[in-house]
């Protein structure tokens, strides 16, 4: 297949690729987001459990 | 009356509200909530003259003629009952053609054409490859004008 | 033992809110002013034409109502819930989902009532024919009672939070915007002589469905509020 | 009016506020004309402890029974029982002495005139009954507030802080309401940090650590 | 079964089970996606209206069906936690929140996108399109109802109640478009009778809701394992959990 008629998408090229360019960018968003929040969700739980040790 | 009493007459009272609004729902869905009106609702005076309104139907098979030198662009929609002839300056859409569904907005003139500001194209839900829509031809052709009729009326 | 019948407490909430407005009418009155105040900034801002003002008529009074009635709503819950008046409510035995129905109702007397009965004057200002009086009327009625009982939901749910009301119209609006597009719509097309049965009847679903599914949200969510 | 044997029972409650555990395992029992007194420092639970028990908040785990049922599920029967006095003293202060007890009392019973002053006059406040109840004071707000409590006809008294902006006539006058009621075969349970009917031989206490 | 839910819904078994369960939604997500990808761009034909605009489809029906689907999935674990009191539940309505903003946001755009060349515009006001948009309002309001209360369960219950009362959205926006003749479609897949996309178009679609829905999986794991994290900070058990 001819890549630049691939990449041209009938004419749609800006519609198609935009989309799938977005949707891209929100599902790597959310997977980052949610890698993010349980690090620093288990960061913090650390830094508690150690600030508790070091009281006692 | 006792607690269980109580509580039966308040679920009653629920049912019976719920039950009153799933019939004038059903009431409502059967009135003219239409998102656009079909040609022969516009040919026996149904849409109004005096404002706005949509028009819905298929593009007819040659009528599409455009104007030399300008973007205007004149064609005939029909239900397969009636038909109405629009006229529009500005860009089509993509999938505008003849035997197209379209929704076109704007005005009655006088003389009966439809002065459109904007047009709509609808696809419907079907997606095959040109090669399949090819065979089934003559019956897609039939499908298409029951729906077009069927769109008017609901 | 001669308990109360639910009716008999209903009635007393009712009057008991009658009361409280009769000696505190100046801030009942507010939604009020402010809903004529908002309506005349269209013609301002727009057009002062009235064959143009009275396409927009429809749209600008639902607007406005809809603002006024939330205004209003963002203080239903929260004197009662200060001074520990709904946590006896909860504990008074009777079905707390019947109280609050009976309070919002009140609500609606003193704010929603009002607005609709002013309404025909100020859709006339902006060129609303005498025609459509009518369908103004009923899709009003039947619009605030419904807004009354969903902003008594979000109101219960915000009583204790802080920004309670900008908390409040970002959870009402949403719910409420169907009635705000059936009304309009309503209103719109009786102005076209078209019949506006068929939304008025979709508002009418939406009231009794709001109606009796309400009480018991707003229930839950007073309980929670009494809680801190 | 009280039921036979009527026992209030607090089975390994556990309740958290936010962050804090506060209750950790509060079982206790009372029995017709039993009065409880929950005593403690501040900020011990006994306030969240009666909420929990009037089903005000929900506990962790752990259940209240009233008369040997579970309460939840059966919330209201139980409510109809309960008469609860919290810090609020859940006035109006636009509306009068009267009219706040017809209002919030009436809720519960078909009040007559008369039984309002009655219940005005037995808690030394009848000559403010036409007053609005922005205009009393403190002291004067709380008795108010028994008021209410009387008309309930409760069965079961919960009471935060009873004697809260009392002076020591209201004390008195708390003391001998929780022993009339006691008496009468009713339960009552009280917070309280002050001295409070620490001589009655109906008295059990609670200490919250 | 109640001791398995009961042994479930402590967190440091859901914690652990969850952090297993990952992987095996991660990396068959991650590949059903990328395969999709190249079906629908690739391998599929042209759509004998909108030619290649109509591969918009592989990206903007998933997306619409999961707003929904994870509406519905919020609202059922709400429902669950306001009324059995289970806490893991109230932790997985809370997770499932901004991920179906996300979703519903992707719905919206990427039909805008596709509106523009097919019909002619990028948005109309009809029921189909209002209603998503009111969707992705209710997300953004149970958000922020969640985030205005400092204890987390009045959290949890206020924000479930509003979960209930918003669902009735869902039902209004599958059907808006059977209801309302409007501009929007009709449903493709969900019809009764047989489903009116040609096979070789519709396989790279239910490949990528496959996808979406293993990579919501995914996600739900993650975020709730962060919500249990965030809701037991003081447990003990987190040090045997690392």
């Amino acid at each position: 297949m001819d890549l630049r008629e691939f990449l041209n998408m009938g004419g749609y090229a800006g519609f198609v690729w935009t989309s799938y360019g977005l949707t891209t960018v929100v599902l790597v968003a959310n997977w980052l987001s949610a890698r993010r929040v349980e690090a620093e969700q288990l960061e913090s739980a650390q830094r508690r459990l150690s600030d508790k040790e070091n009281r006692t | 009356m006792t607690p269980r009493q109580k509580r039966m007459v308040t679920v009653a009272a629920i049912l019976v509200g719920v039950g009153i609004a799933t019939a004038f729902a059903l009431q409502a869905f059967q009135k003219n909530l239409l998102y656009y009106y079909s040609p022969s609702q516009v040919k026996s005076g149904e849409a109004p003259t005096s404002r706005s309104f949509r028009v819905g139907g298929l593009v007819e098979n040659g009528s599409l003629k455009r104007e030399p030198g300008s973007l205007e662009v004149r064609f005939t929609l029909t239900d397969f009952a009636q038909e109405v002839g629009v006229s529009y300056t500005g860009v089509l859409p993509d999938l505008f053609r003849e035997g197209q569904g379209v929704i076109a907005r704007g005005k009655l003139r006088d003389d009966g054409t439809f002065v459109a500001e904007e047009v709509l194209a609808k696809h419907d839900e079907n997606y095959m490859p040109p090669e399949v829509k090819q065979s089934l031809k003559p019956h897609a052709q039939a499908t298409g004008a029951t729906q077009a009729a069927g769109q008017g009326s609901t | 033992m001669r308990r109360a019948a639910v009716s008999a407490a209903a009635r007393l909430v009712f009057t008991r809110d009658l009361t409280l407005a009769w000696r505190r009418w100046d801030e009942v009155a507010q939604p009020l002013i402010f809903y004529v105040v908002v309506t005349t900034l269209f013609p301002l801002a727009t057009t002062p034409d009235l064959t143009e003002l009275r396409k927009i008529a429809g749209g600008v009074l639902w607007v406005a109502a809809l603002l006024s009635s939330l205004l209003a709503l963002e203080s239903l819950f929260r004197s009662d819930v200060e001074d520990g008046t709904m946590e006896q409510w909860v504990l008074s035995g009777q079905p707390l989902g019947w109280l609050l129905l009976a309070k919002v109702a009140c609500h609606w007397v003193l704010t929603g009532l009002p607005l609709v009965v002013i309404s025909p004057i100020i859709g006339t200002a902006l060129g609303l024919p005498f025609d459509a009086w009518g369908t103004l009327i009923v899709s009003l009625l039947l619009g605030t009672a419904t807004l009354s009982v969903l902003g008594g939901i979000g109101a219960a749910l915000t009583v204790g939070v802080r920004r309670g009301s900008v908390l409040l119209s970002l959870l009402v609006l949403p719910l409420a915007m169907p009635l705000l597009i059936f009304g309009s719509r309503a209103v719109t097309m009786a102005m076209d002589g078209d019949s506006p049965a068929g939304p008025l009847q979709l508002l009418a679903a939406i009231f009794f469905l709001v109606l009796s599914l309400g009480p018991l949200a707003m229930s839950a969510a007073i309980r929670i509020s009494v809680e801190s | 009016m009280v039921p036979e044997g009527a026992v209030l029972e607090a089975r390994a409650i556990n309740a958290w506020r936010g962050e804090r555990h506060i209750l950790r395992d509060v079982s206790f029992t009372v029995h017709a004309g039993e009065f409880l007194k929950v005593t403690g420092p501040n900020g011990v639970g006994k306030t969240t402890l009666l909420r929990v028990v009037c089903g005000l908040l929900p506990a962790e785990s752990g259940e209240v029974h009233w008369c040997g049922r579970p309460v939840r599920g059966a919330s209201d029967e139980f409510h109809a029982q309960l008469g609860y006095l919290g810090h609020p003293n859940s006035l109006k202060a636009d509306l009068t002495a009267r009219e706040n007890l017809r209002f919030l009392a009436g809720l519960r019973q078909a009040l007559s005139d008369k039984e309002i002053d009655a219940a005005l006059d037995r808690c030394g406040i009848l000559s403010r009954g036409d007053l609005p109840s922005r205009s009393l004071s403190a002291g004067q707000k709380r008795r108010l507030a028994l008021a209410r409590l009387l008309l309930a006809e409760a069965s079961l008294w919960v009471l935060d802080e009873p004697v809260t902006n009392l002076d020591t006539a209201g004390i008195t006058l708390v003391e001998e309401l929780i022993q009339e009621h006691v008496q009468r075969g009713g339960l009552a349970l009280a917070a309280a940090h002050q001295r409070l009917l620490d001589h009655s031989p109906n008295l059990r206490r609670l200490e919250m650590r | 079964m109640w001791l398995w839910i009961h042994k479930f819904g402590s967190p440091p078994h859901a914690y652990r089970l969850l952090g297993k369960l990952a992987p095996w939604f991660g990396w068959p997500a991650l590949g059903l996606i990328l395969l999709a990808t190249w079906w629908g761009l690739v391998k599929a034909p042209a759509d004998y209206q909108q030619g290649d605009a109509f591969r918009i489809l592989y990206v903007h029906a998933p997306s619409a069906w999961m707003s929904m689907f994870t509406y519905v999935v919020m609202a059922v674990a709400a429902g669950i936690g306001l009324i059995w009191r289970i806490k893991l539940a109230h932790a997985a309505a809370a997770a499932a929140a901004p991920i179906g903003a996300a979703f519903t946001f992707l719905a919206l755009v990427t039909g805008s996108i596709w509106g523009k060349p097919m019909w002619g515009t990028w948005w109309v006001w009809d029921a189909r399109l209002t209603s998503e948009l009111l969707l992705l309002f209710l997300y953004l309001g149970y958000m922020a109802l969640r985030a205005s209360f400092d204890d987390p369960q009045r959290a949890d219950r206020a924000s479930a109640v509003l979960a209930i009362v918003g669902v009735i959205n869902v039902p209004i926006i599958h059907y808006s478009v059977v209801w309302w003749s409007t501009l929007h479609q009709a449903a493709s897949v969900t019809k009764l009778d047989k489903p009116s996309i040609a096979l070789p178009m519709l396989i790279p679609l239910f490949i990528m809701i496959a996808g979406f829905q293993l990579y919501f999986g995914w996600l739900i794991c993650r975020r709730l394992r962060a919500e249990i994290l965030r809701r037991e900070r003081n447990a003990s058990w987190l040090k045997e959990a690392n």
